[in-house]
Protein backbone atom coordinates (compact mmCIF):
# COMPACT_ATOMS: atom_id res chain seq x y z
CA UNK A 1 0.00 0.00 0.00
CA UNK A 2 1.21 3.59 0.18
CA UNK A 3 0.67 6.79 2.03
CA UNK A 4 -1.71 9.56 1.32
CA UNK A 5 0.37 12.99 1.79
CA UNK A 6 -2.34 15.11 3.49
CA UNK A 7 -6.05 14.02 4.94
CA UNK A 8 -8.35 15.94 6.97
CA UNK A 9 -9.71 14.52 9.59
CA UNK A 10 -12.75 16.66 10.51
CA UNK A 11 -14.48 15.49 13.61
CA UNK A 12 -18.69 15.95 15.18
CA UNK A 13 -20.35 15.98 18.16
CA UNK A 14 -19.33 14.07 20.54
CA UNK A 15 -15.43 12.82 18.88
CA UNK A 16 -15.13 16.30 19.21
CA UNK A 17 -15.53 16.83 22.70
CA UNK A 18 -13.87 13.60 23.13
CA UNK A 19 -10.71 14.18 21.22
CA UNK A 20 -10.84 17.75 21.66
CA UNK A 21 -10.11 18.70 18.01
CA UNK A 22 -12.39 19.89 15.92
CA UNK A 23 -10.57 19.70 12.64
CA UNK A 24 -7.05 18.00 11.63
CA UNK A 25 -4.51 17.78 9.59
CA UNK A 26 -2.73 13.90 9.37
CA UNK A 27 0.22 13.18 6.92
CA UNK A 28 1.21 9.67 5.83
CA UNK A 29 -2.08 7.89 6.64
CA UNK A 30 -1.59 4.05 4.83
CA UNK A 31 -4.05 3.89 1.82
CA UNK A 32 -5.92 1.74 1.01
CA UNK A 33 -6.77 0.78 4.68
CA UNK A 34 -9.88 -1.31 6.12
CA UNK A 35 -12.30 2.05 7.97
CA UNK A 36 -11.01 -0.48 11.14
CA UNK A 37 -7.58 0.24 10.79
CA UNK A 38 -7.94 3.77 10.11
CA UNK A 39 -10.43 3.96 13.10
CA UNK A 40 -7.35 2.71 15.11
CA UNK A 41 -4.91 4.76 13.50
CA UNK A 42 -6.95 7.77 14.68
CA UNK A 43 -7.59 6.93 18.06
CA UNK A 44 -3.59 6.42 18.49
CA UNK A 45 -3.98 10.48 17.70
CA UNK A 46 -5.88 10.81 20.73
CA UNK A 47 -5.18 9.00 23.56
CA UNK A 48 -7.64 9.87 25.82
CA UNK A 49 -10.40 9.32 23.02
CA UNK A 50 -12.37 6.34 24.22
CA UNK A 51 -15.59 5.84 22.40
CA UNK A 52 -17.69 3.03 21.54
CA UNK A 53 -17.48 1.87 18.51
CA UNK A 54 -20.81 0.92 17.96
CA UNK A 55 -21.51 4.58 18.09
CA UNK A 56 -19.49 6.12 15.80
CA UNK A 57 -19.28 5.89 12.15
CA UNK A 58 -16.54 7.25 9.43
CA UNK A 59 -17.45 9.27 6.33
CA UNK A 60 -15.25 9.44 3.85
CA UNK A 61 -15.78 10.82 0.27
CA UNK A 62 -18.89 11.94 1.52
CA UNK A 63 -19.95 8.38 2.06
CA UNK A 64 -20.79 6.71 5.59
CA UNK A 65 -18.63 4.07 6.28
CA UNK A 66 -19.14 2.17 9.11
CA UNK A 67 -16.32 0.73 11.22
CA UNK A 68 -15.33 -2.68 10.22
CA UNK A 69 -13.40 -4.51 6.89
CA UNK A 70 -14.61 -2.01 4.21
CA UNK A 71 -11.70 -0.51 2.63
CA UNK A 72 -10.98 2.81 1.93
CA UNK A 73 -8.84 5.02 -0.26
CA UNK A 74 -7.64 8.02 0.96
CA UNK A 75 -6.24 10.76 -1.29
CA UNK A 76 -4.41 13.68 -0.91
CA UNK A 77 -6.49 16.32 0.56
CA UNK A 78 -9.31 13.88 1.54
CA UNK A 79 -11.83 14.79 4.32
CA UNK A 80 -12.52 12.06 6.81
CA UNK A 81 -15.19 12.47 9.01
CA UNK A 82 -15.57 10.98 12.13
CA UNK A 83 -18.89 11.39 14.36
CA UNK A 84 -21.82 9.94 16.31
CA UNK A 85 -23.58 7.27 14.32
CA UNK A 86 -26.78 9.03 14.44
CA UNK A 87 -28.16 12.75 14.79
CA UNK A 88 -30.55 14.89 15.81
CA UNK B 1 -53.74 18.68 -17.95
CA UNK B 2 -50.87 20.73 -17.51
CA UNK B 3 -47.00 19.91 -19.24
CA UNK B 4 -45.33 18.04 -16.12
CA UNK B 5 -44.51 19.58 -13.40
CA UNK B 6 -40.80 19.43 -12.22
CA UNK B 7 -40.13 17.74 -8.67
CA UNK B 8 -38.82 19.71 -6.09
CA UNK B 9 -36.85 18.62 -3.73
CA UNK B 10 -35.55 21.33 -1.47
CA UNK B 11 -33.04 20.80 1.63
CA UNK B 12 -31.83 24.54 2.99
CA UNK B 13 -29.43 24.85 6.03
CA UNK B 14 -29.68 28.34 7.86
CA UNK B 15 -28.50 30.40 11.14
CA UNK B 16 -31.40 32.12 11.29
CA UNK B 17 -35.14 31.85 12.19
CA UNK B 18 -37.02 29.40 9.73
CA UNK B 19 -40.19 30.17 7.78
CA UNK B 20 -43.15 27.88 7.87
CA UNK B 21 -44.49 30.51 4.62
CA UNK B 22 -41.35 29.84 2.77
CA UNK B 23 -41.22 26.13 3.19
CA UNK B 24 -45.06 25.75 1.98
CA UNK B 25 -44.29 27.71 -0.97
CA UNK B 26 -41.23 25.76 -1.47
CA UNK B 27 -44.16 22.37 -1.98
CA UNK B 28 -47.26 24.43 -3.42
CA UNK B 29 -48.40 22.76 -6.62
CA UNK B 30 -52.29 23.21 -8.36
CA UNK B 31 -51.52 19.23 -8.65
CA UNK B 32 -52.14 18.43 -4.63
CA UNK B 33 -54.75 18.48 -2.98
CA UNK B 34 -52.48 17.67 0.37
CA UNK B 35 -49.50 19.10 2.10
CA UNK B 36 -47.84 17.63 5.31
CA UNK B 37 -45.94 19.38 7.51
CA UNK B 38 -44.00 18.83 10.88
CA UNK B 39 -42.13 21.35 12.70
CA UNK B 40 -39.68 19.97 15.11
CA UNK B 41 -38.68 22.91 17.88
CA UNK B 42 -36.85 22.91 21.27
CA UNK B 43 -38.98 22.18 23.98
CA UNK B 44 -38.91 22.99 27.99
CA UNK B 45 -37.29 20.11 29.35
CA UNK B 46 -36.20 19.18 32.72
CA UNK B 47 -32.70 15.82 32.35
CA UNK B 48 -31.27 15.22 35.69
CA UNK B 49 -32.93 18.77 36.95
CA UNK B 50 -30.92 20.67 34.61
CA UNK B 51 -33.65 22.94 32.93
CA UNK B 52 -32.57 22.87 28.75
CA UNK B 53 -32.44 26.35 27.49
CA UNK B 54 -31.44 25.45 23.70
CA UNK B 55 -30.09 23.60 21.36
CA UNK B 56 -26.76 23.75 20.02
CA UNK B 57 -27.01 22.37 15.87
CA UNK B 58 -23.89 21.24 13.55
CA UNK B 59 -23.59 19.53 10.36
CA UNK B 60 -20.95 18.30 7.94
CA UNK B 61 -22.50 20.44 5.30
CA UNK B 62 -20.83 18.94 2.12
CA UNK B 63 -22.49 15.43 2.96
CA UNK B 64 -26.03 17.01 4.19
CA UNK B 65 -27.27 17.84 -0.06
CA UNK B 66 -26.48 13.96 -0.87
CA UNK B 67 -27.44 12.20 2.11
CA UNK B 68 -31.05 14.66 1.60
CA UNK B 69 -30.91 13.41 -2.38
CA UNK B 70 -31.31 9.78 -1.30
CA UNK B 71 -33.64 10.36 1.63
CA UNK B 72 -36.04 11.87 -1.28
CA UNK B 73 -34.92 8.89 -3.56
CA UNK B 74 -36.47 6.51 -1.08
CA UNK B 75 -38.97 8.69 -0.17
CA UNK B 76 -40.08 8.62 -4.18
CA UNK B 77 -39.65 4.44 -4.51
CA UNK B 78 -42.33 4.21 -1.21
CA UNK B 79 -45.12 6.94 -2.68
CA UNK B 80 -44.36 7.36 -5.98
CA UNK B 81 -47.53 10.24 -5.86
CA UNK B 82 -45.10 12.43 -3.48
CA UNK B 83 -44.86 15.92 -5.52
CA UNK B 84 -42.43 18.27 -3.64
CA UNK B 85 -40.41 17.91 -0.65
CA UNK B 86 -38.49 20.78 1.58
CA UNK B 87 -37.01 21.09 4.41
CA UNK B 88 -35.39 24.18 6.19
CA UNK B 89 -32.99 23.33 9.60
CA UNK B 90 -31.49 25.32 11.65
CA UNK B 91 -27.86 25.78 12.53
CA UNK B 92 -25.94 27.14 16.01
CA UNK B 93 -28.03 27.88 18.79
CA UNK B 94 -31.80 27.30 18.85
CA UNK B 95 -33.49 28.47 21.81
CA UNK B 96 -36.61 26.85 24.05
CA UNK B 97 -39.79 27.65 21.70
CA UNK B 98 -38.13 27.99 17.85
CA UNK B 99 -38.40 25.34 15.10
CA UNK B 100 -34.93 23.74 14.62
CA UNK B 101 -36.27 21.69 11.60
CA UNK B 102 -39.27 21.96 9.35
CA UNK B 103 -40.39 19.78 6.84
CA UNK B 104 -42.95 19.80 3.88
CA UNK B 105 -44.33 16.91 1.27
CA UNK B 106 -47.16 17.29 -0.88
CA UNK B 107 -49.02 15.11 -2.59
CA UNK B 108 -52.02 15.09 -4.79
CA UNK B 109 -53.65 12.75 -2.09
CA UNK B 110 -53.36 12.98 1.92
CA UNK B 111 -52.80 9.67 2.71
CA UNK B 112 -49.68 9.06 0.93
CA UNK B 113 -48.19 12.42 2.19
CA UNK B 114 -48.80 11.68 5.64
CA UNK B 115 -47.27 8.10 5.38
CA UNK B 116 -44.35 9.90 3.60
CA UNK B 117 -43.71 12.19 6.07
CA UNK B 118 -43.82 10.01 9.16
CA UNK B 119 -41.11 8.33 7.30
CA UNK B 120 -39.17 10.95 5.94
CA UNK B 121 -38.99 12.80 9.46
CA UNK B 122 -37.20 9.13 10.77
CA UNK B 123 -34.93 9.00 7.61
CA UNK B 124 -33.52 12.21 8.66
CA UNK B 125 -33.12 11.82 11.90
CA UNK B 126 -31.53 8.80 11.46
CA UNK B 127 -29.00 9.73 7.65
CA UNK B 128 -28.71 13.60 8.01
CA UNK B 129 -25.16 14.37 9.42
CA UNK B 130 -26.32 17.13 11.34
CA UNK B 131 -26.04 16.58 15.52
CA UNK B 132 -27.40 18.76 18.40
CA UNK B 133 -26.48 19.23 21.74
CA UNK B 134 -28.48 20.40 24.81
CA UNK B 135 -27.51 23.15 26.90
CA UNK B 136 -28.67 23.25 30.32
CA UNK B 137 -29.05 26.47 32.91
CA UNK B 138 -26.18 24.93 34.78
CA UNK B 139 -23.71 25.94 31.71
CA UNK B 140 -23.37 22.45 30.58
CA UNK B 141 -24.50 20.37 27.80
CA UNK B 142 -24.78 17.02 26.18
CA UNK B 143 -24.77 15.66 22.62
CA UNK B 144 -27.93 13.82 22.02
CA UNK B 145 -28.13 10.31 20.33
CA UNK B 146 -31.21 10.12 17.99
CA UNK B 147 -33.79 9.15 20.64
CA UNK B 148 -36.67 10.99 19.78
CA UNK C 1 -41.38 22.82 35.46
CA UNK C 2 -44.53 25.02 34.92
CA UNK C 3 -48.19 24.87 36.15
CA UNK C 4 -50.23 22.29 34.35
CA UNK C 5 -50.59 23.75 30.88
CA UNK C 6 -54.59 23.87 29.68
CA UNK C 7 -55.53 21.36 26.72
CA UNK C 8 -56.94 23.81 23.65
CA UNK C 9 -59.30 22.52 21.38
CA UNK C 10 -60.28 24.78 18.67
CA UNK C 11 -62.17 24.49 15.73
CA UNK C 12 -63.48 27.87 13.76
CA UNK C 13 -65.55 27.63 10.26
CA UNK C 14 -64.86 30.47 8.34
CA UNK C 15 -66.11 31.65 4.81
CA UNK C 16 -62.56 33.55 4.94
CA UNK C 17 -59.07 32.53 3.88
CA UNK C 18 -57.24 30.44 6.47
CA UNK C 19 -54.09 31.51 7.97
CA UNK C 20 -51.68 28.47 8.85
CA UNK C 21 -50.03 31.26 11.00
CA UNK C 22 -53.28 31.54 13.45
CA UNK C 23 -54.00 27.56 13.53
CA UNK C 24 -49.98 27.37 14.67
CA UNK C 25 -50.16 29.59 17.28
CA UNK C 26 -53.29 27.96 18.32
CA UNK C 27 -51.23 24.54 19.09
CA UNK C 28 -47.84 26.43 20.51
CA UNK C 29 -46.85 24.93 23.57
CA UNK C 30 -43.24 25.52 25.19
CA UNK C 31 -43.47 21.46 26.63
CA UNK C 32 -44.01 20.31 23.02
CA UNK C 33 -41.36 19.52 20.38
CA UNK C 34 -43.24 18.79 17.56
CA UNK C 35 -46.10 20.03 15.61
CA UNK C 36 -47.63 18.20 12.90
CA UNK C 37 -49.78 19.94 10.46
CA UNK C 38 -51.96 18.83 7.55
CA UNK C 39 -53.42 21.84 4.77
CA UNK C 40 -56.18 20.41 2.39
CA UNK C 41 -56.36 22.40 -0.88
CA UNK C 42 -58.63 22.04 -4.11
CA UNK C 43 -56.64 20.85 -6.62
CA UNK C 44 -56.88 20.74 -10.09
CA UNK C 45 -58.89 18.01 -11.89
CA UNK C 46 -60.38 16.48 -14.66
CA UNK C 47 -63.59 14.14 -14.39
CA UNK C 48 -64.90 13.28 -16.89
CA UNK C 49 -63.49 15.19 -19.25
CA UNK C 50 -64.81 18.65 -17.26
CA UNK C 51 -62.00 20.58 -15.27
CA UNK C 52 -62.78 21.24 -11.60
CA UNK C 53 -62.49 25.07 -10.85
CA UNK C 54 -63.79 25.30 -7.28
CA UNK C 55 -65.11 23.31 -4.23
CA UNK C 56 -68.21 24.83 -2.27
CA UNK C 57 -68.71 23.46 0.90
CA UNK C 58 -71.44 23.65 3.51
CA UNK C 59 -71.94 22.30 7.08
CA UNK C 60 -74.56 21.51 9.86
CA UNK C 61 -72.91 24.48 12.20
CA UNK C 62 -74.68 23.48 15.54
CA UNK C 63 -73.10 19.89 15.29
CA UNK C 64 -69.65 20.43 14.26
CA UNK C 65 -68.73 21.91 17.91
CA UNK C 66 -69.98 18.66 19.26
CA UNK C 67 -68.79 16.10 17.01
CA UNK C 68 -65.27 17.75 17.19
CA UNK C 69 -65.41 17.82 20.77
CA UNK C 70 -65.80 13.65 20.78
CA UNK C 71 -62.88 13.43 17.88
CA UNK C 72 -60.43 15.03 20.43
CA UNK C 73 -61.67 12.81 22.64
CA UNK C 74 -61.24 9.69 20.82
CA UNK C 75 -57.82 11.56 20.24
CA UNK C 76 -56.56 12.08 23.29
CA UNK C 77 -57.64 8.43 24.70
CA UNK C 78 -55.68 6.90 21.82
CA UNK C 79 -52.53 9.02 22.24
CA UNK C 80 -52.49 10.62 25.67
CA UNK C 81 -49.51 12.89 25.24
CA UNK C 82 -51.40 15.15 22.65
CA UNK C 83 -50.85 18.38 23.45
CA UNK C 84 -53.37 20.93 21.85
CA UNK C 85 -55.45 20.46 18.69
CA UNK C 86 -56.45 22.64 15.92
CA UNK C 87 -58.89 23.13 12.98
CA UNK C 88 -59.65 25.92 10.37
CA UNK C 89 -62.15 25.06 7.89
CA UNK C 90 -63.96 27.32 5.01
CA UNK C 91 -67.65 27.33 4.30
CA UNK C 92 -68.48 28.40 1.04
CA UNK C 93 -66.51 28.85 -2.44
CA UNK C 94 -62.84 27.76 -2.45
CA UNK C 95 -60.88 28.17 -5.32
CA UNK C 96 -58.20 25.86 -6.92
CA UNK C 97 -54.93 26.13 -5.02
CA UNK C 98 -57.01 27.42 -2.10
CA UNK C 99 -57.24 26.15 1.39
CA UNK C 100 -60.00 24.24 2.76
CA UNK C 101 -58.88 22.41 5.95
CA UNK C 102 -56.11 23.35 8.09
CA UNK C 103 -55.63 20.78 11.15
CA UNK C 104 -52.48 21.13 13.44
CA UNK C 105 -51.63 19.04 16.68
CA UNK C 106 -48.27 19.63 19.02
CA UNK C 107 -46.85 16.91 20.78
CA UNK C 108 -43.99 16.52 23.35
CA UNK C 109 -42.49 13.97 21.16
CA UNK C 110 -43.04 14.05 17.22
CA UNK C 111 -44.09 10.09 16.44
CA UNK C 112 -47.44 10.58 18.48
CA UNK C 113 -48.44 13.97 17.28
CA UNK C 114 -47.35 12.56 13.78
CA UNK C 115 -50.12 9.28 13.98
CA UNK C 116 -52.43 11.43 15.58
CA UNK C 117 -53.24 13.98 12.84
CA UNK C 118 -53.18 10.80 10.23
CA UNK C 119 -55.94 9.34 12.64
CA UNK C 120 -57.30 13.02 13.00
CA UNK C 121 -57.97 13.97 9.32
CA UNK C 122 -59.33 10.36 8.11
CA UNK C 123 -62.20 11.19 11.48
CA UNK C 124 -62.54 14.83 10.68
CA UNK C 125 -63.70 13.82 7.25
CA UNK C 126 -66.16 11.00 8.48
CA UNK C 127 -67.62 12.70 11.56
CA UNK C 128 -67.52 16.35 11.34
CA UNK C 129 -70.65 17.20 9.11
CA UNK C 130 -69.29 19.16 6.72
CA UNK C 131 -69.96 18.34 2.85
CA UNK C 132 -68.09 19.59 -0.77
CA UNK C 133 -69.68 20.07 -4.01
CA UNK C 134 -67.17 19.76 -7.08
CA UNK C 135 -67.54 22.58 -9.62
CA UNK C 136 -66.37 22.07 -12.97
CA UNK C 137 -66.19 24.38 -15.71
CA UNK C 138 -68.98 23.09 -17.96
CA UNK C 139 -71.13 24.88 -15.23
CA UNK C 140 -72.36 21.78 -13.77
CA UNK C 141 -71.55 19.62 -10.27
CA UNK C 142 -71.37 17.09 -8.13
CA UNK C 143 -71.31 16.75 -4.62
CA UNK C 144 -68.55 13.90 -3.20
CA UNK C 145 -69.35 11.41 -0.69
CA UNK C 146 -65.80 10.90 1.31
CA UNK C 147 -63.56 8.99 -1.05
CA UNK C 148 -60.25 11.36 -0.45
CA UNK D 1 -97.71 7.92 20.74
CA UNK D 2 -98.06 11.61 19.76
CA UNK D 3 -97.42 13.80 17.24
CA UNK D 4 -95.02 16.83 17.34
CA UNK D 5 -96.75 20.23 16.88
CA UNK D 6 -93.81 21.15 14.16
CA UNK D 7 -90.48 19.80 13.55
CA UNK D 8 -87.77 21.49 11.51
CA UNK D 9 -86.00 19.44 8.82
CA UNK D 10 -82.95 20.60 7.02
CA UNK D 11 -81.46 18.56 3.89
CA UNK D 12 -77.77 18.95 2.84
CA UNK D 13 -75.76 18.38 0.55
CA UNK D 14 -76.75 15.43 -2.25
CA UNK D 15 -79.81 15.13 -0.14
CA UNK D 16 -80.79 19.15 -0.61
CA UNK D 17 -80.10 18.77 -4.48
CA UNK D 18 -82.52 15.73 -4.14
CA UNK D 19 -85.56 16.81 -2.51
CA UNK D 20 -85.06 20.46 -4.10
CA UNK D 21 -85.57 21.65 -0.30
CA UNK D 22 -83.00 23.21 2.05
CA UNK D 23 -85.31 23.79 5.36
CA UNK D 24 -88.66 23.04 5.63
CA UNK D 25 -92.01 23.11 8.37
CA UNK D 26 -93.27 20.10 9.04
CA UNK D 27 -96.16 19.23 11.23
CA UNK D 28 -97.48 16.47 13.20
CA UNK D 29 -95.14 14.40 12.90
CA UNK D 30 -95.44 11.22 14.83
CA UNK D 31 -93.43 10.70 18.22
CA UNK D 32 -91.28 8.94 19.31
CA UNK D 33 -90.87 7.06 15.95
CA UNK D 34 -88.33 5.14 14.89
CA UNK D 35 -85.43 6.24 12.28
CA UNK D 36 -86.79 4.48 9.62
CA UNK D 37 -90.28 5.65 9.91
CA UNK D 38 -89.32 9.08 9.99
CA UNK D 39 -87.18 8.54 7.07
CA UNK D 40 -90.41 6.93 5.23
CA UNK D 41 -92.12 9.88 6.51
CA UNK D 42 -90.31 12.22 4.71
CA UNK D 43 -89.78 10.43 1.28
CA UNK D 44 -93.33 10.57 1.24
CA UNK D 45 -93.35 13.96 1.11
CA UNK D 46 -90.72 14.20 -1.83
CA UNK D 47 -91.88 11.87 -4.12
CA UNK D 48 -89.16 12.20 -6.72
CA UNK D 49 -86.72 11.68 -3.86
CA UNK D 50 -84.86 8.49 -4.59
CA UNK D 51 -82.00 7.97 -2.45
CA UNK D 52 -79.57 4.98 -1.41
CA UNK D 53 -80.46 4.64 2.23
CA UNK D 54 -77.14 3.40 3.09
CA UNK D 55 -75.42 6.48 1.89
CA UNK D 56 -78.12 8.60 4.43
CA UNK D 57 -77.83 9.99 7.94
CA UNK D 58 -80.48 11.61 10.22
CA UNK D 59 -79.36 13.38 12.73
CA UNK D 60 -81.85 14.53 15.51
CA UNK D 61 -80.73 16.69 18.60
CA UNK D 62 -77.10 16.93 17.46
CA UNK D 63 -76.48 13.47 17.20
CA UNK D 64 -76.06 11.16 14.13
CA UNK D 65 -78.75 7.97 14.04
CA UNK D 66 -78.61 5.67 11.22
CA UNK D 67 -81.79 4.55 9.59
CA UNK D 68 -83.04 1.50 11.48
CA UNK D 69 -84.92 0.74 14.51
CA UNK D 70 -83.01 3.38 16.67
CA UNK D 71 -86.59 5.34 18.32
CA UNK D 72 -86.38 9.29 18.21
CA UNK D 73 -88.49 11.56 20.16
CA UNK D 74 -89.42 14.98 18.44
CA UNK D 75 -90.33 17.88 20.46
CA UNK D 76 -92.12 21.17 18.99
CA UNK D 77 -89.08 22.93 17.00
CA UNK D 78 -86.67 20.51 16.79
CA UNK D 79 -84.15 20.11 14.35
CA UNK D 80 -84.27 17.18 12.36
CA UNK D 81 -80.86 16.73 9.65
CA UNK D 82 -81.00 14.93 6.31
CA UNK D 83 -77.45 14.32 4.52
CA UNK D 84 -75.51 12.49 2.97
CA UNK D 85 -73.22 9.72 5.27
CA UNK D 86 -69.74 11.46 5.18
CA UNK D 87 -68.29 15.15 4.01
CA UNK D 88 -65.69 16.67 2.88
Amino acid sequence: FFYSEEVCVLYFAKSAELTGVKEEHVVAVPTPITSQDLWRFLLQRHPRYHDNVGQVVLAVHQQYVSIGDQLVTLGDGNEVVVAPLSGG
Amino acid sequence: MTEKEELRDVFRLSPDWLSVQEVLEAVSSPTCGAVSLFIGTTREDLVDGRKVIGLEYEAYEPMVQSEFRKLCDDIRARWPSVKHVCVYHRLGWVGVGQASVIMAISSPHRLDGQQAIQHAVTQLKATIPIWKKEVYDTQDSSWKQNVE
